[in-house]
This record gives C-alpha cells, sequence and structure tokens, in this order.
C-alpha cells in the first residue's frame, strides 16, 4: 500500500466529488424518472432539461434562513443532520470500486460499513427527538423500530455471503466473483439454492434501511408531515436529504459488491469500473422505480414482514449455505 | 410577528445576490396547504398538463420550514386566520406569498352585507406578494402568478408576457 | 385489527392534526389522544372554512344563490346545483324540458366520474402512492375539457338554471364524451385495478380496517358509498328517483365487507355504471329546448318549506327549503353528506393505529367545505 | 302495507286524539266496505277499492281534525295555525311523505319512534320566525329501505327561551347537527353532552342565522 500522503487526499477529494455530485444529481435523477413514470417532464427551463435545478435548490437551501424553532435541544438539533451526512460520506471511504480503487482497504470493510450504517439511525433518532415536535417523535420512534428490524436479516445475510467467501474484506468478496455472472453470488447455487431468494432480502432490507418509498415510515408525509425532518428547513434539511440519497448509493455499492459481483463484467471480459457504474445506478433507478410505484406500507405490517417473513427466512438460508459448504 | 424585516448586510455583493435571487427564483418550493377549491387547481398545476415541475416548483413541502412560497389557494375564515398566520410564521426567511384566487384577495364571493366569518383578503394580515384572480383561478393563471414571482425576486422576466389579444401561431 | 388499550391517563398524549395537515385534504383538524401510535379519542374538530352559505341564500335571491352551491362540494358541484335546483323548481312549480333533464344526468354523471377519480387520486395520495394521482389527473383533465366547453368552468359549474340548463350540448360534446367513455373503459381494468386495486400493499393496507356496521351507518346518518360499502342497498337516484334516472338501466355497487376496501371497491364500481348510464343517456338523448319557456326572473315560491335529495358523488344531499313568499330564501338547510359520514370518525377511528386511521379517513372521501359550508 | 302507512301508524301513538279520531273512521269505513263486499261479489277488485277509501277517509279525517288547513298541499302556516299530528304530504309537491308537527317534548319520543321504524336522522335545523316571536326545530329523517318515504318531525319553541331536549342518545349522529343548530340560533338542547361550537370559533358568542343578527 502507498503509504505517501497524497494518496488519501486524492481520493478524498474524488470520493467526495463523487458523493456530492451523487447526492445532488440523484435529487434531480429522481425527480426526473418521478416525471417520466408520471407522464410529464420533470424539471426542464432551469438550465437545459433541468441539469441546474440541483445547483439552484442547493443554492436555495443554503442561504435560507437558519431556523432553530424555540424550545428544541439546540445542540443535538444541530448535530443530527451532519450526523446523518458523515456516516454515509465515511462508508465511501472503504467501498472498492474497482480492483485498484479503494480509499482505504480495511480488512474488517464489511463490519465498518453496518457500523457506519447504524449511526444514520441514531441521527434520525436525535433530529427527531431534538425537534420537540410529536410528529418527529413518532417518526423516530418509528426509524428506530425499523431499523432495528431490518438490520437483522440483513447482517444475516451478509453472513451468509462471509461464510461463502471466508473473508470480511469487500474486496475479498469481489475479487471471489470475478469471471462471469455465474459466479456471483446470486446465482451461486452450488453453496445454497436460496441464494437469488436471499438477494431480494437484502434488496428489500436496504430498501428499508435507507428509509425509502414504500418503507418510508420515518417521514410518512400525509401522516407525519416530514416525519423527523418536520423542523428542518434550509440546510439541515438539505444535509438529511443528501444523506438519503448517499445512503441509496452505499446501499447500491453494497449490493453490487455482495452479489452481483462488483466490477466484474457479467460476461467475463473487460472487468472494470464501469461495470461496478452501471451496476450501482441500475439498482439505484430500481429504488427510484419502486418508489413511485407503490403506495406506502403501514408500520406493523412492515416489522412483521421482517420479523415473520425475512428473519426466518434469512436464517434458513444460513442453515442451508452452512450445510451445503460442509458437505460439498 | 412574521412580518418583521430581516435586517439587510452592510456589505452587499451585487453579482452574488443576483445569482442567489436568480436560484431562488427558480427553486420556488409551495407548501402543501389547500384551503378550499383552489387547492383542486393548484393540484391540477401540479399534474402532467400543467406541469409545475418544469419550473422546479413541483415539490409541495408539508412542512411549512422548508417551504419557500406560500399560496393561500381558498377562502381564510375568522377560524383559520390564526392557523394561517402560524404557518407564515414558521417559515424561514425569504418567503413569499401568492394569493390565489378571489376570496384570498378580498373575500371574493364571501364579501356581502351580513359576512360574519370571512376574512376578507389575505393582505389583511399577510404581505401577499402575488394576487392571482379567478374563481377559481385556471392552472395556467397560477403559474403566470410563478412566473410573476419570479419576476419580483429577480426583476427579469422569463419569457415575454404576452399582450391581451395577441394571437400566437 | 383492533387492540384493547390498557394505558394509564397520564401515559397519552394529545396530537393536533391539523388544520393544515397533508392528510386532511383542507382544514380539517382532528384532536386525537395517543397512546404510542394508536388512537384512544378522536375528535374532530371544524369550522375552519365555514363559509356562511346558508346566511347567504337569505341574503340574495334564488338565482343569486346558484354560484354559491358549487362551492360547497367543489369536487362535484353540478350535483349540488342539481338538488338546490330541484328544491326551488318543486317550490315554484317549474317543469323542466325532457332534453334539459338528460343533459342535467350527463354532466351530473361526468362530473360524478371526476370526482371519484380525484378521490382515487387524493387517497392514494394519502397512503403514499404519487404516481397514481397524476394517472388520475390525465383522465380527469379530459373531462373537465368537455364540461368546460358547454359550462364554461373547469370546477365550479353554475351551469343549471330554475327550469332547465343554460346551455345545449353540441355534437362535439357528445362526440368526445363517446370518445372518453371508450378511453375510461379501456384504461380502468389495466391502470386502476392492475396498477393499484390488486397492489398487495394496497390490499394489506385497506382489508380489515375501519370497520363501519350498517347499524352504525344507521346511527349516525352515514349515506352514500359509506353506507354501500356496509352492506347498505341505498342510493337516492334508485330509492327516490328524480330527474330521469329512472330511464336508465345501472346497478347500485354494494359491498357487505363493511371495511375500507369496500368502499373503495363501491366507489371504482361506480365509475363504470355512470359509465353506463352516460351511454344510454347519451343514446336516448331527445330533441327540444333546454330551458323552460316563462321561467319569472324572480321567483317567488309560495310560502311552505319543500325538500329535495340527490345522490351526490359522497351520498345523499338534501336541500331543505323554507319559504316565506319573498323573493329570497327564507332558511335553506343544505344536509351535506359528508358531515354526517364524518361524525362517525371519532367512534370508528378509536384504537386504530395513526396510518389506518388517515386510510380510513380517506376511505369517507371528506371534502371539508361541504361539511362546514 | 305500504311503509309510508306503517311509519304514520307508528306515529300516531305521540297523537291518542288523531288516532282515536282515524280508528273510528276507519271502523266506519270498514264497515262500509264490509257492507260494499256483502253487496258485490267481486271480491278483490273491492279490496283495493275499500282500502283506498279507507286512506281518503283517514285524510278527510285528518283535515277535519285541522278545519283551519283544508286542503294537504296548501301551507298550513299560511291558513293558521296548524295543530299537532301527522299529516300526509305529497311527495311531489313538498319532498317530504309524512309531516309531523309535535310539542317540544315530545321530539324524543318521536326519535324513538323512528328509530325503531329504522330510520335514520339526516339532518337538523331550526327556523327563526321573528314576526311569530318563535322558533322552529326540524328534524328529517329518512330510512334506506326501496320504497321512499321521508319523515318530517317539527315544533315550535318560544324565541325567548329557545330550549328543547336533546335526542342524540337515541340517534348518536344527532350530536354534531344539535351542536350545529344551537351555533346557528342559540337553541340550547338540554342533556346534550358537549354543547361547544362546532362550525363557528371557540368563542363565539353570536348567533348568526338569526333573522336579527348584525355582525
Amino acid at each position: 500500500m502507498d503509504t505517501s500522503i497524497w494518496r488519501p487526499i486524492i481520493y478524498l477529494v474524488c470520493f467526495m466529488a463523487f458523493a456530492g455530485l451523487n447526492a445532488a444529481y440523484l435529487g434531480w435523477c429522481e425527480r426526473k424518472g418521478a416525471g417520466r413514470i408520471q407522464r410529464r417532464t420533470g424539471p426542464m427551463e432551469v438550465g437545459f432539461h433541468g441539469l441546474l435545478q440541483p445547483l439552484a435548490d442547493g443554492l436555495k437551501l443554503m442561504t435560507k434562513q437558519l431556523l432553530v424553532p424555540e424550545g428544541v435541544d439546540q445542540i443535538l438539533f444541530r448535530i443530527a443532520p451532519i450526523l446523518a451526512m458523515i456516516p454515509a460520506l465515511t462508508s465511501m471511504v472503504v467501498i472498492p470500486f474497482s480492483d485498484n480503487i479503494q480509499g482505504r482497504a480495511v480488512e474488517l470493510s464489511v463490519l465498518m460499513l453496518f457500523a457506519l450504517a447504524s449511526i444514520g439511525m441514531i441521527a434520525i433518532l436525535i433530529g427527531g427527538w431534538a425537534s420537540a415536535n410529536k410528529y418527529a417523535v413518532i417518526s423516530a420512534a418509528r426509524a428506530v423500530s425499523q431499523n432495528l428490524a431490518y438490520e437483522i436479516p440483513m447482517l444475516l445475510t451478509v453472513i451468509t455471503i462471509v461464510m461463502i467467501t471466508g473473508s470480511m474484506n469487500l474486496q475479498d468478496i469481489a475479487m471471489d466473483q470475478q469471471g462471469g455472472f455465474w459466479h456471483w453470488n446470486i446465482f451461486r447455487f452450488d453453496k445454497s439454492i436460496f441464494m437469488p431468494v436471499s438477494f431480494l432480502i437484502f434488496f428489500i432490507c436496504s430498501v428499508a434501511e435507507t428509509n425509502r418509498a414504500p418503507f418510508d415510515m420515518a417521514e410518512a408525509e400525509s401522516e407525519l408531515i416530514a416525519g423527523f425532518m418536520t423542523e428542518y428547513g434550509s440546510m439541515g434539511f438539505g444535509l438529511f436529504m443528501m444523506g438519503e440519497y448517499l445512503n441509496i448509493v452505499v446501499g447500491a455499492c453494497l449490493t453490487t459488491i455482495l452479489f452481483l459481483g462488483g466490477w466484474s463484467c457479467p460476461f467475463g471480459l473487460f472487468p472494470g469500473v464501469w461495470w461496478f457504474l452501471i451496476k450501482i445506478y441500475i439498482l439505484i433507478f430500481t429504488f427510484i422505480w419502486v418508489r413511485w410505484t407503490y403506495p406506502r406500507t403501514q408500520v406493523y405490517k412492515l416489522l412483521n414482514l421482517s420479523w415473520k417473513i425475512l428473519i426466518p427466512f434469512s436464517m434458513v438460508n444460513l442453515l442451508v449455505t452452512a450445510a451445503f459448504i460442509k458437505v460439498f | 410577528m412574521g412580518t418583521e424585516k430581516v435586517p439587510s448586510s452592510i456589505v452587499h455583493f451585487a453579482e452574488l445576490d443576483k445569482l442567489l435571487n436568480l436560484c431562488r427564483a427558480n427553486s420556488l418550493w409551495p407548501m402543501t396547504f389547500g384551503l378550499a377549491c383552489c387547492a383542486i387547481e393548484m393540484m391540477c398545476t401540479g399534474g402532467s398538463r400543467f406541469d409545475i415541475s418544469r419550473f422546479g416548483a413541483e415539490v409541495f413541502r408539508p412542512s411549512p420550514r422548508q417551504s419557500d412560497v406560500m399560496i393561500v389557494a381558498g377562502t381564510i375564515t375568522r377560524k383559520m386566520e390564526p392557523g394561517v398566520k402560524t404557518l407564515y410564521d414558521q417559515m424561514p426567511e425569504p418567503k413569499w406569498v401568492i394569493a390565489m384566487g378571489n376570496c384570498a384577495i378580498s373575500g371574493g364571493p364571501f364579501k356581502f352585507k351580513g359576512n360574519y366569518n370571512v376574512v376578507e383578503g389575505a393582505d389583511q394580515f399577510l404581505p401577499v406578494d402575488v394576487y392571482i384572480p379567478g374563481c377559481p383561478p385556471r392552472p395556467e393563471a397560477l403559474l403566470e402568478g410563478i412566473m410573476t414571482l419570479e419576476e419580483k425576486i429577480t426583476g427579469k422576466r422569463r419569457w415575454p408576457r404576452r399582450q391581451p389579444g395577441q394571437v400566437t401561431g | 385489527m383492533t387492540v384493547p388499550i390498557q394505558c394509564r391517563p397520564d401515559e397519552v398524549f394529545v396530537l393536533n392534526l391539523g388544520p393544515q395537515h397533508p392528510a386532511t385534504h383542507g382544514v380539517l383538524r382532528v384532536k386525537l389522544t395517543m397512546d404510542g401510535e394508536y388512537i384512544v379519542k378522536a375528535e374532530p374538530v371544524l369550522g375552519y372554512i365555514h363559509r356562511m352559505h346558508e346566511k347567504m341564500a337569505e341574503a340574495g335571491s334564488f338565482a343569486q344563490f346558484m354560484p354559491n352551491t358549487a362551492r360547497m362540494d367543489y369536487l362535484h358541484a353540478l350535483a349540488y346545483n342539481h338538488g338546490y335546483v330541484l328544491a326551488v323548481e318543486r317550490a315554484a312549480g317549474i317543469e323542466v324540458p325532457e332534453r334539459a333533464e338528460y343533459i342535467r344526468v350527463i354532466t351530473v354523471e361526468l362530473n360524478r366520474l371526476s370526482s371519484h377519480l380525484l378521490w382515487w387520486a387524493a387517497f392514494l395520495l394519502d397512503l403514499g402512492g404519487f404516481t397514481p394521482l397524476l394517472y388520475a389527473f390525465d383522465d380527469r383533465e379530459r373531462i373537465l375539457d368537455l364540461l368546460e366547453r358547454i359550462t364554461g368552468s373547469r370546477l365550479t359549474y353554475c351551469y343549471f338554471r330554475f327550469g332547465g340548463v343554460y346551455n345545449d350540448i353540441d355534437d362535439e360534446f357528445i362526440a368526445g364524451t363517446r370518445d372518453f367513455i371508450k378511453r375510461l373503459r379501456s384504461r380502468l381494468p389495466r391502470m386502476y385495478h392492475d396498477l393499484v386495486t390488486h397492489n398487495i400493499i394496497l390490499i394489506k393496507r385497506l382489508k380489515d380496517i375501519g370497520f363501519i356496521t350498517p347499524e352504525q351507518c344507521r346511527k349516525y346518518g352515514a349515506t352514500g358509498p359509506v353506507a354501500r360499502g356496509s352492506g347498505i342497498n341505498y342510493d337516492v337516484r334508485k330509492n327516490e328517483p328524480y330527474s330521469v334516472y329512472p330511464e336508465f338501466d345501472f346497478d347500485v355497487p354494494v359491498y357487505t365487507e363493511c371495511d375500507s376496501m369496500a368502499r373503495y371497491m363501491v366507489r371504482m364500481d361506480e365509475i363504470e355504471q355512470s359509465l353506463r348510464i352516460i351511454e344510454q343517456a347519451l343514446d336516448k338523448l331527445p330533441d327540444g329546448p333546454v330551458k323552460a319557456k316563462k321561467v319569472p326572473k324572480i321567483l317567488k315560491p309560495a310560502a311552505g318549506d319543500y325538500y329535495a335529495a340527490v345522490e351526490a358523488a359522497r351520498g345523499a344531499f338534501g336541500c331543505r327549503l323554507v319559504c316565506d313568499g319573498g323573493k329570497s330564501a327564507y332558511r335553506l338547510k343544505l344536509r351535506s353528506p359528508t358531515f354526517s359520514n364524518l361524525s362517525l370518525f371519532g367512534e370508528v377511528a378509536e384504537g386504530m393505529l395513526l396510518a389506518d386511521a388517515l386510510a380510513f379517513m380517506g376511505s369517507l372521501d371528506l371534502v371539508i367545505p361541504e361539511i362546514d359550508r | 302495507m305500504s311503509i309510508v302507512e306503517e311509519t304514520r301508524k307508528a306515529l300516531l301513538q305521540l297523537f291518542p286524539e288523531q288516532a282515536a279520531a282515524e280508528a273510528e273512521a276507519e271502523a266506519a269505513a270498514d264497515a262500509e266496505a264490509a257492507a260494499g263486499a256483502e253487496a258485490d261479489t267481486d271480491a278483490t277488485a273491492e279490496d283495493t277499492a275499500s282500502t283506498e277509501e279507507a286512506g281518503e277517509a283517514a285524510g278527510g279525517e285528518e283535515t277535519a281534525a285541522e278545519p283551519a288547513a283544508p286542503a294537504k298541499e296548501e301551507e298550513p302556516a299560511e291558513e293558521g295555525p296548524r295543530e299537532n299530528g301527522v299529516l300526509v304530504t305529497d311527495h311531489a309537491a313538498r319532498g317530504t311523505h309524512l309531516d309531523v308537527l309535535c310539542d317540544p317534548e315530545q321530539v324524543v319520543e318521536a326519535a324513538g319512534i323512528m328509530d325503531e321504524a329504522g330510520f335514520f336522522l339526516e339532518a337538523i335545523t331550526g327556523v327563526d320566525w321573528i314576526k311569530e316571536d318563535r322558533m322552529e326545530v326540524i328534524y328529517d329523517y329518512n330510512q334506506t329501505g326501496p320504497d321512499p318515504c321521508r319523515v318530517v318531525v317539527r315544533t315550535f319553541i318560544p324565541r325567548a327561551n329557545p330550549e328543547i331536549p336533546t335526542i342524540s342518545e337515541i340517534h348518536p349522529g344527532a350530536n354534531w347537527h344539535e351542536r350545529e343548530t344551537h351555533d346557528f340560533f342559540g337553541i340550547k338542547f338540554q342533556g346534550h353532552p358537549y354543547l361547544e361550537p362546532l362550525l363557528l370559533p371557540e368563542d363565539a358568542d353570536f348567533h348568526p342565522l338569526l333573522k336579527d343578527f348584525t355582525p
């Protein structure tokens, strides 16, 4: 590993740029995608096809009055949006975009990612609690119970992968799947016959973890105004939104690495970072697609889905995988 | 009180101000706030045919903290007046108010001898920036109102204003 | 799902839903006493859009009140036009030409379609589905185009006159309506049912939620789709026929499940029935004048009181007109269906989850200015 | 027997005098019909005729009981004070089938009868008859059976002291209607659980639909 000081800095700048652009332009993509699904154009007039829209929104949000309402917990109220943004940004460091593009090769990168992801939940809890708003508190409670419920099947699924690969390093997991798509974990029937199902479980969990519709219980607009963000205006709200989009990116990256072979080409030729990007953007598009297609579920049914279906099933999958590995 | 002025900065950055105003004008997020009939036409404006999203204004935020423009779409009654005032006060600066429809302009058809419950116009207690007449105004009128507000913010109009009676191809 | 509530009084908190809240469709306020996410007590607070319609009826002449009727239930304005016109015609003894009656039925049913489509859109928005809103608005805009051609306005129609309608319909309207019927018929199963009605999330959220017994309906005077979703076969168009409704062959959809899904299905079926009525009315449309001759400019009905009821999109709309022989109504009482339908809310919502209660509220199809008048 | 007749019978419990008078007339009509039936052999045709006759006779009895209102379709108030009783009204002209005038104390009993007969409450409203110095309270009942039957129950209360018992115990839906009527007319519904302003602001102390109200 290169020990020079420049490498981390270059990576830092690049990842910040990548993250920032993603956070800003995913909002644009979302609006355009929603427009496409809804038979309209989406932003059109601000720049070419509304390309300057994120810039306008961002600058507007930054220069809006920073309003800290009376009665809120001053410190926590200010910390929460930052706390929502930072872990998502930090997780970028350990994600391998290709065999040689990775901020920092951490041996236990899977563990680190999940540790960081759970901080995002705490940000929601703090934000909701500090707002001193009943809707926000309900929303925070919902978010916590939801994230707790969905972290378990997600981790169980990841343990399956770790068992197959025998490593907790994302780089190793991705390397293990190189070659054609039949090497990808999603199609590894020789390790467990349930791999496509566990991919589905993982994907559902990542939608739930990122609080996206149809699992957006925490910011259920028609029930809880804007949920934990109700009292946040200007850039506090902006940071929460950016954090949400970054979490989507991280979720898509993780799904790609764990199940879709990372940067490997489906046909076993020319692996590279572009395949990785193509895969994550297809997944991100699916996130958007799902959001604008389905109505929202209800919080207890959502929890039931996790505790009664996803968790037992991922446990079964874990056992089946263990048996397969032992037998073959 | 919500109408109090934000102190202007001592040093002005003219070009930056212009840019900021341009950004603000192109990112007017209205509040999800319908009072009566006009709210339905406001929803139509967000629909596919009229599509307010072209101007980046389709982000209807349910919370006043995140919205820039309050479209008073409907009749304000005496019972509702304090609520509207509170909502306006909860919005962070800079903020604008559009009075949509005759009721919000002047009480509209409900201004009659014996009126005991309707506030005769939003401008009785809010600083209204743009008035959109009609009962209810058509969605095109609301779009025109949004553009008028943009003109008010930036000093420039997006497209040339059409003269009454002017025939277009 | 009913869960017995056991909580100490100090464990509950009061949540103020509205008057400005995305789910209340306007300015309804509901004071909710909550235990966590469960509702212990729900108390709707009305009057945020009370616009003195009944007082205005006493202030102006009969004709001057016509525009007000459209502003009460702005989604089904023509039914309100119709109810008021029927009451005044009954009081003044005005006969309506047959063609006008047919035009009234056609336009009222078109308006009912647009009202149901908007309800569908807003209901799905309550459930967190944003896209159906735009699809429904797409179809709704076409109805508005048709109605705008003959009535002159998009939303708050003032089209009916005492003794007829304001304007005759032309061939273009008839052709456009036929096109629209064809279009909506083809879209209903594919877009509305395949995409939304059969969606597992929607079914899970509506089945067994908001259970209203037929007895509750009767005790609270609920009518319209709310009653029909609870197995009460009551539709003013069938049970107490007015205008030329007996001429048409249509069914009254009744579901006995009593839950939100039943109310949803009632309205979806009503869309089909309205299409049937319009089609038959267009086929049978007679020639003739659209306005009665010799309707005096200033009406002075004989003293007495008169009642007229019509089936609006949300239930039975009644109009009680008390005259004293003068040129304006001495008292006009408007019986709005959602007023009664909403009074159920407090009782039914007890013990519900917040999210379910809002889904239930959406299934009642509230139009607040109609409740507050 | 049609639902209108049935309901009318049920409502006559409120008015013993009218019921007695009608029973007498009916007995007379029955006797007449029986005599007719004996005379004629065509029983079926006669049967329908006799019921019609009975109905007519009952109607005639009603008008006899109210000498001030000879024709049913005419407005009774115009011709003079109408007496308490059940009146069959022409639906095409009035929009209602039965019209009941009773004492303020009787509205609860009437509500009970309507409830038992399966009716629901459509609306409650007041009318301010300022010239006569009294207020009218009108209850509209309806039912969901296949045949239409609308019943209106009305009563008069003094304007100076507008009080009337509540029926919200029997029809829970009346709760809001009574609150609304209290808002508009200041009519106090005795025994109402929560007679606070419903449509007007919480602190409203005016009653806008009174004829002498000025904002």
